[in-house]
């Protein structure tokens, strides 16, 4: 079904930047425009969101060419759950920053090109053009750029300078890959892609291409050993710039590769042996990393590595139940990661550091909050019932039945190295009376209430978000169902884009 | 009558682009390496452009672009070897030991970049660029 | 002098749309007959600027390719011939322009002119250092420097 | 003709790769760029090369008369050739910055202490 | 011999090997001003050689590139000079 | 029964915002919830005790197969009896024992939270329910371990235990979903439908282990007991009902719960008796050398899980009957002196059982339920504790195998060491001469020592009446576990049998133990020196070990050298492909699809690839600069070449840019410095070739393949007609693929607002967010 | 350091270069150039006579910021894209004039998208060029 208004997701964001940017320096009425923008964008986003349920997929054919001559936006389940899920983060991230965040950055353009971040995410959810991803990929990885160099901090910069070459050589592995593509099909358009790649005889040469595209997704959703940029720059940035990276960065990522190994290159067996060996070794990676890790937010970016292994697993076993597993996490990951990089920011703005050693007294001092990060803390663990609980019986389940012993033992090293870490933090940062010695800055204590509600509304909201996925798993599931349904079976998607004459040949 | 007038611009053309690039090669110091280039290259290429004119009489525009292409080299190939030739004496890129004369030396105001006109205003104890021992190729 | 230039524009313009052949050609035949034509109209005005210059600056066109080429085919024998001829030299070259412009364009003309090069221009703007090639006497140089490209553009310029 | 882009492209590919190996960070940026350059012969001779023939329709005509270029390739690399401007515009003057904080461009001295408070 | 077989087998030869010889000059060196000069002289040549090919192939469109390249080829060769004027300073 | 679980959550919910005013005088309600549940359960007694077994369901994610099924029958209500009756006397016992305490509320909050989550589990039928009230065990007990969690030992033995049973939980879960596939369900009474097909599966014995696994772990088996002692830095309410009562038998209900679905196999008998057995003994021993109560009691409740472990491993009938009665018997009297040894140590300020005696001249109704509790612990005839103890002699005698005569023994001395232990718990401290620092202290608030004397009592009620207990708990209990009818009867006296002395050689041998073991502070120490290999410093080796090894390959893979991520990210990739086209076959080209070789072009191409060997090699940056714009030029001479004026244009350009940013910033820096040593270049070149030759293959593999032009045809015909335009790239860039354009000017916008940012901004050091 | 040469030169380059960047940006539908070329042509321009005659003198020239005219592009093209959902149609949709305009061709929304696209390319490359050469390091 055709919709004109797919892209409006993007456009929010797009056109609040411009007038960010003609309202630029002018950082009161950039904070009002953020939140406002991404207040709208999320309403576009439900809207986007409840039409695709109730309707189905819709797609347009920007520049009123027909697929496969054009470009085509395409608005499945998947994408709009990515563009709903991408939408909450950017709302709460939006709020965050407009206090969390140093009026010295929002002088110079951290507002803007946060909303062109956003838009290069939703852009990239929604495009079913394989180029056109690529460009959104760049919108994305250059606006990370920037966010993640703000400040111009040493520790960032040399964050950034890793971000930026292995990202760069991401995208050089993913174009690659598109013109090796082009080559041999003479087309762009995924779902053009999918037939002209079912019927072309050259499997191995499709083989070999399809590599290109698990480099360039893999590095940029840190698989190991592709994942070297992700520890090296994720505790840099400030984090309301760290939340949206940790929560959206590598899930698009992950999106895209469910996106192109679904729909153009089916994994046969050596993809999947492959990317299970991956996740099992992206698992073990992330947990050793995080198990040494003092610093929080260094913590964390080793658990985001760690976890996308879960999701990795569940492509590699590619059945209904294990991308049930994958998708599900994928939303409750997207969730709680922002929420964590914003809790981060949340005790760096109550204790001046981030480094669990030098921490301590917040439950003394913020039981409620505390509580409530300890929800979120628990939903990441996969604490029962809370979100994170609900992909992992999936993953089991179908780890069981595909007899892929070594990643159950990775989802229980993952998921214990998890618990124990975030036990240890709870220990040390909630817990622990503030050590001897260190002095705290405690910049919260004294901003006035609405200020403070600003920070802690987006982590409540996030949290809320959070446990609506753990208790209400149901509705959940019947989204994930639908959304592995489509990833199982394309050929809804491709007479979406290209009609019935598609199937003609 | 046209081909051998073709024939005869375009070989000029060529030829002269060839024997810049000759000497490019074999000249001994940077500045007469640069000197051949100007001329040379200008004088070539721009023959070989007013060819191009003439192979197209009926379209007007191939002759528009080669007059405004020579225009353009005429216009800033000198500038262009003013800059760096003036650039590589700053520097004090050697002149060939046979260079007989070298009335820059100790021109320029080596802190503001300045350059003198009146030789009793320079510095007397720079030293000129002038290779006195080596062949300065090398 | 500028009325005239842009009178015989006209007058070729006129003449193409009258020809309708949009040819460059056409428009330089159209150029040299409104030339004419005007020359020949305006011969007792006071101001003959636009006559004599137009000629000038054909004729320093031909001068120009002339030593162009002349000193192209001696850089060429030289270059091509094992022994090197020149006796290169910076010298320090007074002029006494008046304008940027005219300076520019000197600087410019010295420089296409075949074993010449413009290494820079004194702040003041009194002096040209320029690079020669073959010099083999620096007051002859000058002289025909001054004498030839100098005189022969100013003319025009002036 | 082909096969000399392959062999153009492959060793686009290995300067490039060779220069990310590198300590320098302006030998990363060269490095960095070559690949990119790489990547767009690669399209542009996996597009299928015509000689001579750009894909612009002859100004008498309203559609080709002939066999022309694919346009296509053309297209993705315009595309591609801006967007790696931007990221070398932006990684030239990180390089910039690095170089005024650590007075270097070996990529080693950048590195921060673990134990650093950030 | 037609004025086509001319061109391709002594006017575009010829301005090869004129390329080739200044690019040994650029490989050469031996200083930087030496290189920044031959790659100018590269890219004049260049204009030449677009322009002879533009002929061949009878697409005066390749002209346009010509003149992209004569009116600013002329940049980077400043700006190498400006700044490797101004780096003996620093 | 919903209600029941709710009641708990909401009530720890509400505590959050109302916890202050239940600090003060509000607090009288506090016990309120579990003594309603409590005489709820006792009401399903009658009922239950006939025979039925009450369901509830209601729907929560049903397309997992997760609901709220719940069911009750004779297991689940002793537990439930047991959560809410003991937790009924270890809230009004805790009200007192924490009046003043600054986290009062809180600590009400994680009891009921615990208490729900108690019942969730033992009411659960479902075995994703049933994992989820598991977890939530776990973690409301690390919240009370590490109650005070400004001490250092607090959070520490919080870890511990939270890192051995979360361990064990993560193990659980796998086993759980694997039964669950195998067997088709997640509905517990449904899976011992399908008991023949989960024992005939090959994965029975993984879905075994990992069961035995949670089980072992919640438990505190041997050898992952260790978390248990050091679970007592909780205060003391919590380890008397967490870690003696309740908590901990949460294993034994799961294997209990399973006993009919997974037992009878070998592997079940000798793994459960085996470890069982082994724990049981090995911490009674343990405790005999102890001096802090509390780790006595420790050691006595991990001997006493042992030996329930032991027992559904025996697996006879008897052995289940045995069982279900020692669960009550034991969660009677060690929440008993559990809460008389909180009492002890409030009062006294120690525990330490060398420095107490005498106590029952002060504290005389404490000292009469701790000697109850000790009395049945010890298995004293007419007590509850004889009973049970009979009804473990009895099960060993009845094993039909020759392992009777060394199951009996291991009994026996497990019981003598528990009897010793039990009496220096219960009689040491309130016997023999008062020591005058105590001379002072009195009994404290009522609220305190009830319970303790309710519970120690029910000892002695239960012993002399057996049959009540038997018939209307024990007997139905022991059915739900064994699956059938277990014909149980209860009795003080079965007449004079093996049983009989075994008893009473054990209760004698006992006594006399107790009067030779002299605990001392030397004895502690003498025990410690055998931490050495005991599993918790192995553990804690392991876990050491593992932090390093962590460390070492965290370090190894990410050392911080971008070059060496490099490196590994290219030796992936090239590992990759390599595997790829070697089995892609060889590589074909067919000469006469390409296009004819001419001197210019090869000439630009050795100029391009002389640039690259300069841009490589040269020392210079501002060379390799120079040399980066030929390589620029070149293509840019290949795009006019082969027909694309546009991107030659573009490539140009923009090279020219690129240059003029470059000098613009190089200028200022150094010459590059050789960084690498020739070894290393060697080996980079070789690397860099290796996947630049693999590129070029790759291109001519797909160079053989046919030329597809549908699309560049489409563009070519409409170009004109419908897109009003005849520069069909430009119309590509501008029109068909617009959209393309449009976002690629926004990556340009944003990469000059970055480089202003970068250049402009300046950050104070202090400014970090 | 300034040399006068250049600085004359500049004085004719720069309007040539101006012109010859219009001249690019307007026949894009027909032949090469477009918005991107023309934009580069433009900005390389302005780079020009900052070489000659100093960053701050050519900051001078163009009055504003070189960064405000990144919004303006992008506000250009970005209506131009989404003008068309208004009459019921995707966004980029070519819209046309109904007459010609001489010299021009036709006019159509694509003209607005590529005149946004040289406007974004000027500023863009001048924000760059310029901030780096007007910061003290
Ligand atoms: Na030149
Ligand atoms: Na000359």
């Amino acid at each position: 079904m055709i919709d004109n208004h797919i892209l409006a997701p993007v456009f929010i964001h797009l056109f609040t930047a411009i007038i960010q940017l003609i309202a630029w320096r002018k950082t009161v009425s950039q904070r009002f425009l953020s939140v406002g923008g991404t207040f709208i964008g999320l309403l576009i986003a439900i809207r986007l969101f409840a039409k695709v349920y109730t309707e189905g997929s819709l797609h347009m054919n920007a520049s009123n060419w027909e697929a496969p001559f054009g470009i085509v936006f395409v608005a499945d389940l998947l994408s709009s759950t990515m563009v709903l899920l991408t939408s909450i983060a950017g709302f709460a991230v939006s709020i965050f920053s407009s206090v969390g965040l140093s009026r010295q950055r929002m002088l110079y353009g951290y507002f803007p090109i946060f909303h062109f971040l956003l838009m290069g995410l939703n852009g990239a959810f929604l495009t079913g053009d394989i180029f056109n991803l690529y460009v959104w990929f760049e919108v994305v990885i250059i606006s990370s750029f920037v966010l993640m160099t703000l400040g111009g901090r040493k520790a960032q910069l040399e964050g950034a300078v890793k971000y930026m070459a292995m990202n760069i050589l991401a995208s050089t592995f993913f174009l690659t890959g598109i013109g090796i593509l082009y080559g041999i099909t003479g087309s762009l358009n995924m779902a053009d892609l999918a037939i002209k790649i079912r019927n072309f005889d050259n499997k191995a040469l499709v083989g070999i291409t399809s590599i290109f595209f698990i480099l360039g997704f893999g590095i940029k959703s840190a698989v190991f050993p592709l994942y070297y940029w992700l520890p090296s720059s994720y505790h840099t940035p400030p984090s309301a710039v760290a939340a949206t990276f940790g929560g959206l960065l590598t899930k698009l990522g992950i999106y895209a590769i469910l996106r192109v190994f679904s729909l153009i290159f089916i994994p046969d067996d050596f993809t999947r042996t492959l990317f299970m060996v991956l996740a099992v070794l992206t698992v073990i990676t992330g947990a050793f990393g995080a198990l040494i890790k003092t610093n929080i937010r260094r913590m964390f970016s080793y658990l985001i590595v760690c976890h996308i292994g879960f999701m990795l697993g569940g492509i590699a076993m590619f059945t209904k139940l294990a991308l049930m597993g994958t998708v599900f996490y994928l939303i409750h990951d997207i969730m709680v990661k922002t929420n964590m990089f914003l809790i981060a920011g949340f005790i760096r703005m109550v204790s001046g550091t981030m480094d669990m050693q030098k921490l301590g007294g917040l439950y003394k001092n913020y039981p409620l909050i505390s509580l409530m990060i300890a929800l979120v803390l628990f939903s990441l663990v996969g604490i029962p019932p809370l979100s994170g609980f609900w992909p992992k019986i999936y993953l089991f389940q179908e780890a069981f039945v595909d007899k892929q012993y070594f990643f159950i033992a990775a989802l229980i090293i993952g998921s214990l190295v998890t618990m124990y870490v975030i036990a240890k933090m709870w220990a040390d940062v909630f817990w622990k009376d503030v050590p001897e010695g260190v002095a705290i800055e405690d910049k919260y204590k004294d901003l006035p209430l609405f200020k403070k509600l600003l920070l802690v509304v987006p982590i409540l909201l996030l949290c809320s978000v959070t446990l609506y996925i753990g208790f209400n798993a149901e509705n959940i599931i019947i989204v994930v169902d639908r959304i592995t349904n489509e990833l199982l079976d394309t050929s809804p998607y491709i007479r979406n884009v290209l009609g019935d004459k598609a199937f003609e040949q | 009558m046209i081909n051998i007038i073709l024939a005869i611009l375009s070989t000029v053309g060529a030829l002269s682009i060839l024997f810049a690039s000759i000497g490019v090669l074999r000249m001994p110091d940077f500045y007469l390496r640069l000197s051949v280039t100007v001329k040379a290259s200008t004088l070539g290429v721009g023959l070989l452009l007013i060819c191009a004119a003439i192979m197209f009489p009926d379209d007007v525009s191939v002759t528009t672009k080669s007059i405004a292409i020579i225009f353009f080299l005429l216009l800033t190939a000198p500038i262009a070897a003013h800059m760096i030739g003036k650039a590589a004496y700053f520097i004090g890129i050697p002149l060939w030991k046979g260079t007989i004369i070298d009335e820059l030396k100790g021109m320029y105001n080596k802190e503001t970049h300045c350059l003198e006109s009146d030789p009793k205003k320079a510095d007397k104890n720079a030293e000129d660029n002038i290779a006195h021992t080596d062949d300065a190729t090398d | 002098m500028i009325k005239f230039f842009l009178m015989n524009l006209l007058l070729s313009f006129i003449w193409v749309a009258l020809t309708g052949s949009l040819f460059y050609s056409n428009f330089i035949f159209g150029y040299l007959l409104g030339f004419g034509v005007l020359w020949i109209m305006n011969r007792n005005e006071s101001d003959q600027r636009y006559f004599y210059r137009v000629p000038k600056i054909i004729n320093f066109f031909f001068f120009f390719l002339y030593e162009l080429i002349k000193a192209n085919v001696q850089v060429a024998y030289d270059v091509i011939t094992p022994k090197y001829f020149f006796k290169p030299g910076i010298v320090r070259y007074p002029v006494n322009t008046t304008t940027d412009f005219e300076i520019n364009i000197l600087a410019t003309f010295i420089s296409l002119t075949p074993g010449t090069l413009i290494i820079d221009i004194s702040d003041d703007k009194k002096a040209i250092y320029i690079h020669v090639m073959y010099l083999k006497d620096k007051d002859q140089f000058i002289k025909t420097l001054k004498t030839g490209v100098e005189r022969k553009l100013l003319e025009i310029l002036r | 003709m082909e096969l000399l882009l392959v062999l153009v492209l492959g060793l686009l590919y290995a300067a490039g790769v060779y220069l990310i190996l590198r300590r320098s960070m302006v030998k990363l940026l060269l490095g960095i760029m070559l690949l990119g350059n790489g990547t767009n012969i690669l399209i542009f001779l996996l597009g299928s090369i015509t000689k001579g023939k750009p894909p612009v329709i002859d100004s008498n005509h309203n559609v080709f008369q002939d066999i022309y270029a694919d346009p296509i390739p053309q297209a993705l690399i315009l595309t591609a050739i801006v967007i790696s401007f931007a990221l070398t515009a932006f990684a030239i003057v990180l390089l910039k910055r690095v170089y005024a904080l650590v007075d270097s461009d070996d990529l080693d001295d950048l590195n921060t202490p673990e134990e650093e408070d950030i | 011999m037609s004025l086509e077989t001319y061109f391709d087998f002594v006017i575009l030869p010829i301005l090869t090997i004129s390329v080739l010889l200044v690019f040994i000059r650029l490989f050469k060196g031996p200083s930087v001003v030496d290189r920044v000069m031959a790659l100018d002289l590269i890219i004049t040549i260049g204009i030449g050689i677009i322009t002879v090919y533009s002929i061949r192939q009878e697409q005066e469109v390749l002209l346009d590139v010509a003149i992209i390249l004569a009116l600013i080829a002329f940049l980077g060769t400043i700006a190498f000079s400006y700044y490797i004027e101004k780096q003996k300073d620093d | 029964m919903l209600f029941t679980i709710l009641l708990g959550l909401i009530s720890s919910i509400l505590l959050i915002p109302f916890g202050k005013r239940f600090k003060s005088s509000w607090s009288i309600l506090l016990p309120f919830v579990p003594t309603v549940l409590f005489i709820y359960y006792l009401g399903y007694i009658p009922k239950v005790a006939s025979g039925l077994t009450y369901f509830q369901e209601i729907n929560w994610v049903p397309s997992l197969g997760v609901n709220f099924n719940l069911k009750l029958d004779g297991l689940s209500l002793l537990f439930c009896l047991l959560i809410t009756g003991i937790g009924t006397g270890i809230f009004f016992y805790a009200r007192t024992y924490l009046k003043g305490h600054p986290y009062f509320d809180r600590f009400f909050g994680y009891l009921y939270l615990f208490m729900s989550a108690m019942l969730g589990l033992v009411l659960s039928d479902n075995i994703l329910l049933l994992f989820i009230f598991w977890e939530l065990t776990s973690i409301s007990s690390f919240f009370l371990i590490g109650f005070n969690n400004d001490q250092e030992a607090s959070r520490k033995s919080a870890m511990t235990a939270l890192t051995i049973t979360g361990m064990g939980g993560f193990f659980l879960l796998a086993g759980l979903i694997l039964i669950g596939n195998v067997a088709g369900t997640f509905k517990i009474s449904e899976l011992i439908e399908y008991r023949d097909v989960i024992l005939n599966h090959p994965q029975y014995p993984l879905i075994l282990g990992l069961i035995f696994l949670g089980a072992f772990t919640k438990s505190a088996q041997f050898p992952f007991h260790f978390w248990l002692p050091g679970a007592m830095k909780a205060p003391t309410p919590v380890s008397a009902y967490l870690h003696s009562a309740t908590m901990v038998k949460a294993g034994i209900y799961l294997l209990a719960r399973f006993f009919p679905v997974l037992s009878g196999t070998d592997l079940w008998t000798y793994t459960l008796m085996g470890i069982g057995g082994f724990t049981m003994l090995y911490s009674a021993i343990h405790s005999l050398f102890r001096i802090d109560l509390k780790s006595i009691l420790a050691f006595t409740t991990i001997s006493a899980l042992g030996m329930l472990v032991f027992l559904l491993g025996i697996g006879t009938k008897q052995a289940v009957i045995a069982a279900s009665v020692f669960i009550l018997v034991h969660a009677l009297y060690k929440a008993t002196l559990f809460l008389v040894t909180g009492i002890v140590d409030h009062e006294t300020g120690t525990r330490d059982i060398t420095r107490l005696s005498g106590l029952k001249k002060v504290l005389g109704p404490v000292a009469l339920a701790a000697g109850l509790a000790a009395l049945s612990s010890a298995g004293l005839p007419s007590t509850f504790g004889f009973i049970g103890k009979d009804l473990i002699y009895e099960a060993t005698l009845h094993v039909e195998s020759h392992w009777i005569l060394i199951l009996t023994v291991i009994a026996v001395a497990t019981n003598i060491c528990l009897v010793a232990a039990g009496f220096m718990a219960g009689f040491k401290p309130f016997i023999g001469s008062l020591p005058q620092e105590f001379e002072k202290l009195h009994l404290p608030y009522k609220s305190m020592w009830i319970p303790p004397l309710i519970l120690g009592g029910l000892g002695l009620i239960f012993g002399l009446f057996p049959g009540f207990i038997g018939n209307y708990l024990s007997y139905q209990t022991a059915n739900s576990i064994y699956a059938g009818d277990t014909e149980m009867h209860l009795a003080i006296w079965h007449g004079f049998n093996t049983v009989l002395i075994l008893s009473l050689v054990t209760l004698a041998a006992g006594t006399f133990l107790y009067f030779i073991n002299k605990p001392s502070a030397e004895k502690v120490g003498f025990i410690e020196k055998f931490e050495k290999i005991s599993p918790q410093q192995i553990f804690t080796g392991y876990a050491n070990d593992i932090v390093k090894f962590s460390e070492r390959f965290t370090n190894f893979f990410h050392n911080g050298y971008l070059r060496s991520y490099h490196m590994k990210i290219i030796l992936f990739a090239e590992g990759l492909l390599i595997y790829k086209l070697w089995q892609s076959g060889p590589i074909k080209i067919v000469f006469d699809n390409l296009t004819p070789l001419t001197i210019y072009e090869v000439a630009v191409v050795i100029i391009l690839l002389g640039a690259l060997l300069i841009v490589v090699s040269t020392p210079s940056r501002l060379t390799s600069v120079v040399a980066m714009s030929v390589i620029g030029y070149c293509i840019c001479l290949m795009y006019v070449f082969y027909s694309a004026p546009d991107l030659a244009m573009t490539q140009f350009t923009i090279d020219t840019l690129s240059t003029v940013l470059f000098v613009l910033v190089l200028y200022k820096l150094p010459s590059f410095l050789n960084l690498a040593s020739a070894r290393e270049r060697y080996r980079d070149s070789i690397v860099a070739l290796g996947f630049g030759a693999i590129l070029s293959i790759i291109a001519l593999k797909v160079l053989y393949e046919p030329i597809k032009t549908e699309t560049s045809d489409f563009y070519g015909e409409n170009a004109y007609i419908l897109a009003k335009g005849k520069n069909v790239v430009n119309l590509i860039l501008a029109d068909f693929r617009g959209i393309d354009t449009m976002f690629e000017t926004v990556v340009l916008g944003i990469a000059a607002l970055g480089v202003y940012s970068l250049l402009k901004l300046r950050l104070k050091s202090s400014e970090k967010e | 350091m300034r040399s006068i040469i250049l600085q004359t030169a500049t004085r004719y380059l720069l309007p040539i270069l101006l012109l010859f960047s219009f001249f690019l940006l307007l026949r894009g539908h027909y032949y090469p150039g477009g918005g991107f070329v023309g934009g580069l042509v433009a900005s390389i321009a302005f780079v020009l006579h900052s070489f000659a005659n100093g960053t701050e003198a050519t900051m001078k020239i163009l009055k504003r910021k070189p960064l405000s005219l990144i919004p303006v592009g992008l506000g250009i093209s970005a209506v131009s894209v989404v003008l068309p959902t208004f009459f019921g149609l995707p966004p980029m949709t070519g819209l046309w004039w109904e007459e010609k305009v001489p010299v021009i061709g036709m006019i159509g929304s694509a003209l607005f998208f590529d005149l946004g696209v040289y406007l974004v390319v000027i500023g863009v490359v001048l924000t760059i060029l310029f901030t780096i050469s007007l910061t003290k390091d």
